[in-house]
């Protein structure tokens, strides 16, 4: 019935889908993914995709662009722009149509970006394609969308790579991309999951705004339902490759029918939730199919004070070096950690927030000396990281495992993920082939994926069931500390909270230690003991997680909190205006010397730098 | 008339890398140079000697050579000129004498002057060469395409340890031939225009040379008788049938002569098992266990059947022969006939007879030693062909073979650490080609004397390769070295060679020609064999 | 997606390693295409000797350079061998010397190369003797290894062995350098994507990393530089035989058949038809079979 | 960048010089010999002569020393005099002469360079030129017919031997339809149109036989490694940005596979200077790979040892031009 509404708006709309239909060829059958799918958009609206991990809402949008491999996918159905038919058109229509008249924002970053152009070429290239102006004007014209997209000293980043782009400032590149060429539609396949909320919201509103000058239309794939509910007019909500519940999203987010949706709704973490709780909290459960809490939510394990901590941090400082000019001199580094200190108990989760790009991820590899620290010293289970040679390095990293950011840069193309979730476990001679699949199955089943994925490639599926096989292998080898870098971040509020609970079960069985690093305060208010603020580099805040979100000190902690979206659709017309202050670049130049920070106390174990 | 007929374009696979044939010695090299330097007298196509610089050939007769065979004296040609327009004097052979002989200077020609204790010019006309030992064959020194004269004007900076530095001397020797270097490029190509002050007036009929170098024999033969790009291609070593399908493009011929080349398989007479190490192949390691008995040496020579050699892989070019020596023809043997014809009975007899015995494997044995041969030969397309050709000859009178080739360099190389080099010779059996200079055979029947036998003594730097050893031999030829009459040297040589075949002490195979090509529109050509092939290219012409 | 459709694929796509490789392998047309032509390039070469009995050896100077003919399907040489015997017999050596010299240079090379461009402190030192033997010329080379090795490989092993162990070695460590350059820069391309970093995060052993990291993903490099090599292992030995470096004469290879037969060109096609074909099909067999293989391990590849 | 060529390049000294020294002991190891080539009709004694007059007669040590001198201080002093006019010292000094023409080592290389850059230089050019197109398109339209046909002609190519190929095109182009000439002529001089024409028609078939063999490899390498680059994400991010095809190919993916095309380039670029042998023998280039070869033959020791020093220094700069382009390839290559 709700199709019926939808397809009224044919006529002025700017896309229009009809029963959608995308299959994958898997051997020698064709498997749908996308059934069925109708949709339409106008000028200035934003519809939101909601839905599971791995619905389909990815592969509903390559289907759009046209974009899925050729000879391994099916689309069928008809997919309409501005009234033309995109599933008709020639090559060279179609390449006309994408970047004019549809952008596309990828889901990952990473993998999506060439890495063997400088950013700001990539961006220009985007301008160049299909606006007649001259190499001088693109790049002026990237400069500025660089500053839109809040990139500190945009034009020293200009001609730098990808990969020396922290998770968060490489998806602002690829929105810049997306952007540059002022399309008509915007698909955002979740552009905000690496950001954190203050520039978040900075971002919706740069949509916002040029929705509201250009009249671009904006189909928005995410799972945070508060930047649904903050900037969406309409939402499908996806289940199992269908729409299951199409309407507006006041509708659905207050009369949503299916059982999926009310799921969804009632799963969502609500900053403030914890009414003073101490402690992390496991996420309500809820039955998808009736949509009811099963479970009721109980409040997990606590940290033993006296334990010895499993990870010490001493003055962590890691900087990038920038070279320039013919020689190569050094002309500045990226102060992308500095003096960073803090320590994690077994069983204890330390969340680590701040900025994006504020070198959250650089700590979780320095810990593990995947980076090359500059200073300072971390002990690791009583491992001195700094010291160790090959073989006790690898003994070392048994005890901490990591969780990527970028889940599917950090799995092997060419293995199948069943293996590259068994190996650690061989490689480390665990136990036997048939142990490691038992184990590499009942995992993938914790984590919500099925067992028989397994002789699948890691391109084979969704953002976020690859981030849950990357959570999947670090759980491999029990090890007692993971990183987890923005391990959450793709999943919808249901796995999340799946997921979650599963680390909370098993922190509290195995005594295990997380350094949580995300965006996502919500999530990070109910699973941590402690969480530690970064900004540009330093910990500006650390404490109990309930002093530093009840009383934050700092004042880049409190405008974080501040920023944090409401999952409430009435608060969306709300202007933040947060984008006048000037953004801050941790790149120093030569023979800087960090200036010796103080801390206060503010309560116990409450740190804030003076 | 002179330089009427244009370009004579003359292809030599192997390419000229000098025009000094004393700073070389290599056959290419020699013939390039004829064309420009000449000698006081050379050698025509029947091997007679014929005057060039010198007005006659000195003889006993003539009193150009002393009663006592010590000295000989040649008078030049009046009025000859260099390719400069300076007169050619006596005093040009005396300093060609002393470039030569130059400590140093490492000419390759030094044999030439071996014996000469003085050369001096009586008067500028007159060159009067001395010996320290009666020479019954005088015709040595200044004889031939590779001692030719050279200018002493252009050469007197280049004696000894500087010769090699006199770069535009060496590449464009100023010389009396018809034809003047015009530019060289040393393993490429030469051109030669015609020398406006040869003492021919009319000749040579071709205006410049050019001549070419590299490649292989084949497409050299192609070149001229099948593509007809070139006019004359030197040393054919095809095989006949590959010849014979390209002059079927009826744009050249072929010509052929005979000179001393035999192509022979050495038989080692001492013992050369690997466990024997370094003292294989010498005396100390013991007579060769099977070779020694001539009875095997025998039947191995008449189980070949050496028509089917020579029609496989030298045709035109080969004849089969059982003599060492094979040439000029006052010295051919008809005594040692008994091998031309292939006997595979008869060897058999031979060998059982001597105790040979067959055995299961088809090989024969006696007291444990295995007629089973190692059979070493450098590489070459033809010599391949001939092994595999021997090979299974042998086999039918139950001898074994394991075929070896060795690269060319390596095996004439004569490294003393190489195992490979023929001197060394560490195999049962070995095949190549040998021959001499000129037509006396003294020195080369002299190479199977037993003090020559190559050994780690000597460097293995002997020429009786073969290790043969015969005291009656030795006298025969000392007694050779004693002998002047003609007909005598010949009578002693015969019975050198009979002996050689007789003994065993090497199986000649095939008396090899020269074999070169040239284009059916060139006249003129005299294939010789005793000189230079280039010898008389004042004369050739293009037909009209 | 139906669970039917799911539990097919599933056991369809488990399996071991081989057996995955070889299920994906036969889905590739060219591959078996290659693979079957390549067999039968092996049948003829080991059991044709048993079917057409003529001894390569066999000199039958009466009946020389002859065109085909029921008794000599590929004509003779100019000695009056048969040619196909010759072609079998040939293929027996240029095969195995093609295969084991390819085989050991690609092993040597992907070895150093892999290790120079994963282990940065090695990489100088072994790219420099990469550069040595580069340098190094050739002949000279095989002419010192031959001198120094022939006479203990012969008495240890017999002549055919022997020189054939001579001959696989000395084109093995005189071929791997290109393939060490060319993995050596894939490798360092890739050692710096994310999956390695994962890979050494989960705390593997270095060669483990490289094993299993690293090598699927130079193999598409490895795959061409093993069809070409094979190629330039069976030139190369023939290279050897006519500079008399190689097997004696009366041991026909490929290469040296067509070398021998390169002037008999106009008078007997045939003998240079057969081998040159010979080897063409070989090296496209090898090519096709590399294809298929690169295909079925990497997992994006259309598939057909 | 910068400071690791330079690095690189003072490393590249004693490199240089090791290897130098390796092969001239090689070299003097090697059992062929300068006498090989004289007939055997030269008595030993004076072979023994020529030998000394060679310097084969002084220790090893003492002509290695001797080489060094005069390829590194004799023979760079004559360049400097030749081009400056200016005369150092006195002028008289022992350059590397060549055993077997007595000529200085350094002129036969430079005569012979203009004929091998033109032959081998020039198919060496086309085949990166043909290379690289036919390498993308079979990539991009992997098992198409150009594809298959392309497979088929580059594994042909290169697997049939260019003594081969050579041959059979002289028999077809030059004996029976006489279009080209089969020798190479080194003398042509090229000053107007027929001689133009003319030079074009000599080296029309070398340079054919070794285009050939030059496209067949580096357009596998090509095709593999865009092959494993067609399928990547960033492609498809292209793509999405509206990049035209051509540039998604020419650009994005081209440029992240042309690290073994690089490799294999520079690998290949050093050859030219030692030319080729084989092809250069059966058209009768005589270029720099059939000065090699007879010198090897000759047993020409200063000749072998100067060309493949010289080789030596270019395969040496080529892997470091190549490390370079790495590095400026793919940022993430870094050396320092
Ligand atoms: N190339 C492919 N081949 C086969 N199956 C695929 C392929 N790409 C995606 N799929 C499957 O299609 C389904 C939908 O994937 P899609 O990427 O659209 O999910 P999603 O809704 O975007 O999920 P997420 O929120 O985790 O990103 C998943 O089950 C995935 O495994
Ligand atoms: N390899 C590198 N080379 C140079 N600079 C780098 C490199 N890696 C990271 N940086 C810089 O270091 C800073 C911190 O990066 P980091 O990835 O740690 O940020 P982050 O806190 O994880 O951000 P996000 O939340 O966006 O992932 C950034 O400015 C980034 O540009
Ligand atoms: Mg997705
Ligand atoms: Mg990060």
């Amino acid at each position: 019935m709700e199709k019926q509404e939808f397809v009224a708006s044919e006529t002025e709309s700017v896309l229009s889908v009809r029963n959608l239909t995308t299959s994958f060829r898997i051997g020698s059958q064709w498997r749908s993914v996308v059934r069925d799918m109708n949709f339409d958009i106008a000028p200035r609206e934003t519809v939101a995709i909601v839905g599971e991990s791995g619905s389909g809402k990815s592969v509903t949008s390559l289907s759009v662009m046209r974009l899925l491999p050729e000879n391994s996918s099916r689309i069928e159905g008809s997919v309409k722009l501005a009234g033309r038919e995109l599933l008709d058109l020639d090559r060279e229509a179609m390449r006309q149509v994408r970047g004019n008249d549809i952008s596309m924002i990828f889901q990952e970053p990473m993998t999506s970006l060439n890495p063997i152009f400088p950013i700001g070429k990539q961006i220009a290239e985007a301008i160049l394609c299909h606006r007649n102006v001259s190499a001088a004007e693109a790049k002026d014209e990237v400069l500025r969308l660089l500053d839109k997209v809040r990139i500190p000293n945009a034009k020293n980043r200009f001609d730098e790579y990808p990969h020396q782009f922290s998770g968060g400032m490489r998806q602002r590149v690829m929105i810049a991309m997306a952007l540059a060429s002022r399309p008509k539609l915007l698909i955002a396949d979740e552009p905000t999951t690496a950001l954190d909320v203050t520039i978040q919201g900075q971002i919706l509103d740069l949509i916002k705004q040029l929705q509201d000058e250009e009249g671009m239309a904006v189909l928005f794939i995410t799972h945070d339902m508060g930047v649904v509910a903050e900037i969406s007019d309409r939402t499908i909500v996806m289940f199992r490759g269908e729409a299951v519940e199409t309407g507006t999203t006041d509708d659905i987010f207050n009369r949503g029918r299916h059982p999926y949706t009310r799921a969804l709704l009632s799963a969502v973490p609500k900053l403030g939730s914890m009414g003073g709780r101490e402690r992390p909290m496991r996420f309500p459960v809820i039955d998808i199919a009736s949509g009811e809490t099963v479970v009721p939510e109980t409040e997990a394990g606590g940290v033993e004070e006296s334990a010895r901590p499993v990870l010490e941090v001493k003055n962590l400082t890691t900087r990038f070096d920038i070279r320039s000019g013919l020689f190569g001199r050094k002309s500045g580094a990226v102060h992308a950690v500095e003096n960073v200190s803090f320590d994690l108990r077994p069983g204890e989760t330390l969340a680590l927030v701040g900025e994006s790009g504020c070198g959250k991820s650089t700590t979780g590899r320095s810990i593990t000396r995947l980076v090359e620290p500059s200073g300072g010293e971390i002990s690791v289970d009583g491992y001195q990281v700094g010291q160790l040679g090959a073989a006790e390095l690898r003994r070392m990293r048994r005890t901490i495992q990591m969780v990527f950011q970028d889940p599917f840069a950090s799995l092997d193309p060419r293995m199948s993920v069943g293996e590259a979730v068994m190996e650690p476990f061989i490689e480390h001679k665990l136990g036997s082939k048939n142990e490691a699949r038992d184990k590499a199955a009942d995992l993938l089943e914790r984590v919500g994926l099925g067992a028989d994925m397994m002789p699948r490639y890691p391109h084979e599926f969704s953002g976020g069931q690859r981030q849950r096989i990357a959570i999947a292998r670090s759980l491999m080898l029990d090890p007692k500390i993971i990183v987890a870098d923005e391990a959450v971040s793709a999943l919808d509020v249901s796995i999340k909270a799946q997921v979650c609970n599963l680390l909370l079960d098993l922190q509290q069985s195995f005594n295990l230690a997380y350094l949580f690093i995300s965006h996502d305060m919500a999530v990070v208010e109910r699973v941590s003991h402690r969480v530690a603020v970064m900004y540009l580099g330093e910990i500006v805040e650390i404490g109990p997680r309930q002093a530093v979100f009840d009383n934050p000190q700092h004042p880049y902690t409190k405008k974080l909190m501040a920023a944090v979206p409401v999952p409430d659709p009435a608060r969306r017309n709300l202007k933040r205006n947060l984008n006048t202050e000037e953004i801050k670049s941790p790149i120093r130049p030569v023979g800087f010397v960090p200036p010796q920070r103080q801390y206060r106390q503010v309560g116990e174990g409450h740190l804030v730098q003076a | 008339e002179r330089g009427t007929d244009g370009d004579l374009k003359i292809i030599f696979w192997q390419a000229v890398s000098t025009m000094n044939p004393y700073l070389s010695g290599g056959t290419k090299e020699v013939y390039a140079a004829s064309m420009v330097i000449e000698p006081l007298a050379r050698y025509d196509e029947t091997g007679g000697l014929v005057p060039m610089l010198a007005a006659e050939i000195p003889t006993v007769e003539n009193g150009g050579v002393a009663e006592d065979l010590k000295s000989i004296t040649w008078k030049l040609k009046p009025d000859l000129k260099w390719s400069d327009g300076t007169p050619v004097t006596a005093n040009d052979a005396v300093f060609t004498w002393k470039y030569c002989t130059a400590p140093d200077g490492g000419c390759a020609q030094g044999a030439y002057f071996e014996g000469v204790t003085n050369v001096e010019a009586v008067d500028d006309q007159t060159i009067k060469v001395s010996f320290a030992d009666a020479k019954p064959y005088p015709y040595s020194a200044f004889v031939g395409a590779q001692s030719p004269l050279i200018q002493e004007a252009q050469f007197k900076d280049c004696l000894g340890i500087k010769a090699p530095e006199c770069t535009s001397a060496n590449f464009g020797p100023i010389g009396t031939g018809p034809f003047v270097v015009n530019e060289f490029k040393p393993n490429d190509v030469v051109t030669f225009t015609a020398n406006q002050n040869y003492r021919d007036a009319s000749k040579p009929a071709f205006a410049s040379v050019t001549l070419k170098g590299g490649g292989d024999a084949a497409s050299a033969a192609r070149s001229v008788l099948e593509t007809g790009e070139f006019d004359y291609a030197w040393n054919m070593q095809v095989e006949p049938e590959i010849l014979a399908q390209m002059m079927a493009a009826g744009k050249g011929q072929l010509v052929t002569a005979f000179g001393t080349q035999v192509e022979r398989i050495d038989l080692n007479a001492f013992a050369v098992d690997p466990s024997l190490g370094d003292k294989r192949s010498t005396a100390e390691a013991g007579p060769h266990p099977a070779l020694s008995d001539p009875a095997v040496r025998r039947a191995l020579s008449i189980a070949i059947d050496r028509e089917i050699i020579d029609e496989a892989g030298y045709g035109e070019a080969g004849q089969p022969t059982c003599n060492i020596l094979p040439a000029p023809d006052i010295y051919v043997s008809t005594n040692v006939d008994w091998c031309l014809t292939q006997d595979i009975e008869g060897a058999n007899k031979l060998l059982d007879d001597a105790g040979w015995v067959m055995g299961s494997d088809g090989v024969r044995a006696k007291d444990g030693v295995r007629l089973s041969f190692l059979y070493q030969t450098s590489t070459n397309s033809v010599r391949q062909g001939t092994q595999a050709l021997v090979k299974d000859m042998w086999s039918q009178i139950g001898v074994e073979v394991e075929l070896r080739n060795i690269a060319a360099s390596v095996f004439f190389g004569g490294d003393p650490a190489s195992p490979d080099t023929f001197q060394k010779f560490y195999a049962d059996v070995q095949m190549y080609t040998n021959n001499f200079d000129g037509t006396d055979p003294e020195k080369y029947m002299a190479a199977w004397m037993c003090d020559k036998i190559p050994s780690p003594a000597n460097g293995w730097q002997g020429e009786n390769i073969v290790r043969y050893c015969n005291p009656e031999y030795d006298a025969l030829v000392a007694e050779l070295g004693r002998t002047s009459d003609l007909n005598e040297r010949a009578a002693i040589a015969i019975k050198l060679n009979d002996m050689l075949s007789n003994d065993g002490a090497q199986i000649p195979l095939i008396h090899r020609g020269q074999l070169s090509a040239h284009s059916v529109t060139l006249e003129g050509v005299k294939m010789n064999a005793w000189d230079s092939e280039l010898w008389n290219v004042a004369d050739w012409s293009r037909k009209k | 997606m139906t669970e039917a459709t799911m539990t097919v694929d599933t056991r369809a796509r488990s399996g071991n390693f081989w057996a995955m490789l070889w299920r994906q392998f036969r889905a590739h047309p060219g591959g078996v295409a290659g693979l079957i032509v390549f067999t039968l390039i092996l049948l003829l070469v080991f059991v044709g000797p048993f079917i057409h009995t003529i001894d390569p050896n066999q000199l039958d100077i009466r009946n020389k350079n002859q065109g085909p003919s029921w008794e000599h399907p590929f004509g003779t040489d100019n000695l009056g061998r048969d040619m196909l015997a010759g072609v079998m017999a040939g293929g027996q050596i240029s095969l195995a010397v093609g295969m084991t010299a390819m085989l050991l240079s690609l092993v040597l090379g992907t070895f150093v190369g892999v290790l120079a461009g994963y282990f940065k402190r090695i990489d100088g030192p072994l790219m420099r003797l990469t550069d040595l033997f580069l340098a190094l010329p050739l002949l000279p080379l095989l002419l010192v290894i031959i001198m120094l090795f022939r006479d203990t490989l012969r008495s240890t092993f017999g002549p055919e062995t022997g020189i054939f162990i001579l001959i696989v070695v000395v084109i093995g460590i005189t071929s791997w350098m290109h393939t060490a350059r060319i993995v050596r820069g894939d490798v360092l391309a890739i050692k710096s994507q994310e999956f390695i970093l994962a890979a050494k995060s989960s705390g593997m052993w270095e060669y483990r990393i490289i094993l299993k990291h690293i090598l699927p993903n130079v193999m598409s490099s490895i795959m061409v530089s093993a069809t070409l090599g094979i190629a330039s292992a069976i030139i190369t030995e023939s290279a050897l035989s006519f500079l008399g470096l190689g097997f004696p004469s009366d041991f026909p290879t490929w290469g040296r058949l067509l070398f021998d037969g390169v002037n008999f060109l106009q008078i007997t096609p045939s003998r240079v038809l057969w081998p040159g074909l010979a080897i063409s099909l070989t090296v496209l067999s090898v090519n096709y079979i590399g294809d298929a293989i690169r295909d079925a391990l990497d997992p994006r590849a259309l598939k057909h | 960048m910068f400071t690791f060529t330079i690095r690189r390049l003072l490393y590249a000294i004693p490199t240089l010089l090791v290897i130098s020294f390796i092969i001239f002991a090689l070299l003097d190891l090697a059992p062929s010999d300068p006498l090989a080539d004289l007939p055997l009709t030269i008595p030993p004694e004076v072979r023994e002569q020529i030998r000394a007059a060679m310097g084969l007669d002084q220790p090893f040590f003492i002509r290695y020393l001797l080489w060094l001198q005069q390829f590194f201080i004799n023979e760079p002093l004559n360049i400097f005099e030749q081009i400056t006019g200016l005369t150092v010292g006195d002028g008289d000094r022992m350059r590397v002469l060549s055993w077997a023409t007595r000529s200085p080592v350094v002129d036969l290389i430079v005569q012979r360079l203009p004929q091998t850059l033109w032959v081998v230089g020039l198919s060496y050019l086309f085949g990166v030129l043909l290379a690289i197109p036919i390498g993308v398109i079979s990539a991009y339209r992997q098992y198409s017919w150009f594809d298959q046909i392309g497979t088929f002609v580059a594994m042909v190519g290169y697997s049939v031997p260019t003594f081969f190929t050579g041959v059979l095109l002289i028999v077809v182009f030059s004996s029976w339809l006489q279009w080209f000439p089969s020798i190479y002529d080194t003398n042509l001089v090229v000053n107007d149109w027929n001689s133009l024409v003319q030079q074009i028609k000599q080296m029309f078939l070398p340079v054919l036989v070794l285009t050939l063999y030059n496209v067949s490899q580096i357009s596998r390498f090509v095709r593999a490694s865009m092959l494993d680059n067609l399928h990547m994400d960033y492609v498809r991010t292209a793509r999405a940005k509206g990049v035209k095809e051509k540039i998604v190919l020419l650009v994005h993916v081209l440029r992240n596979s042309l690290i073994p095309v690089v490799t294999v380039i520079a690998l290949g670029v050093p050859t030219i200077f030692s030319g080729a042998i084989i092809t250069e023998q059966v058209f009768r280039v005589n270029g720099l790979g059939q000065l090699l070869i007879t010198a090897i033959q000759s047993g020409d020791l200063p000749l072998v040892q100067t060309l493949t020093f010289i080789f030596a220094v270019l395969i040496v700069l080529f892997n470091l031009i190549a490390d370079i382009l790495y590095g400026i390839l793919d940022p993430r290559i870094r050396y320092d």
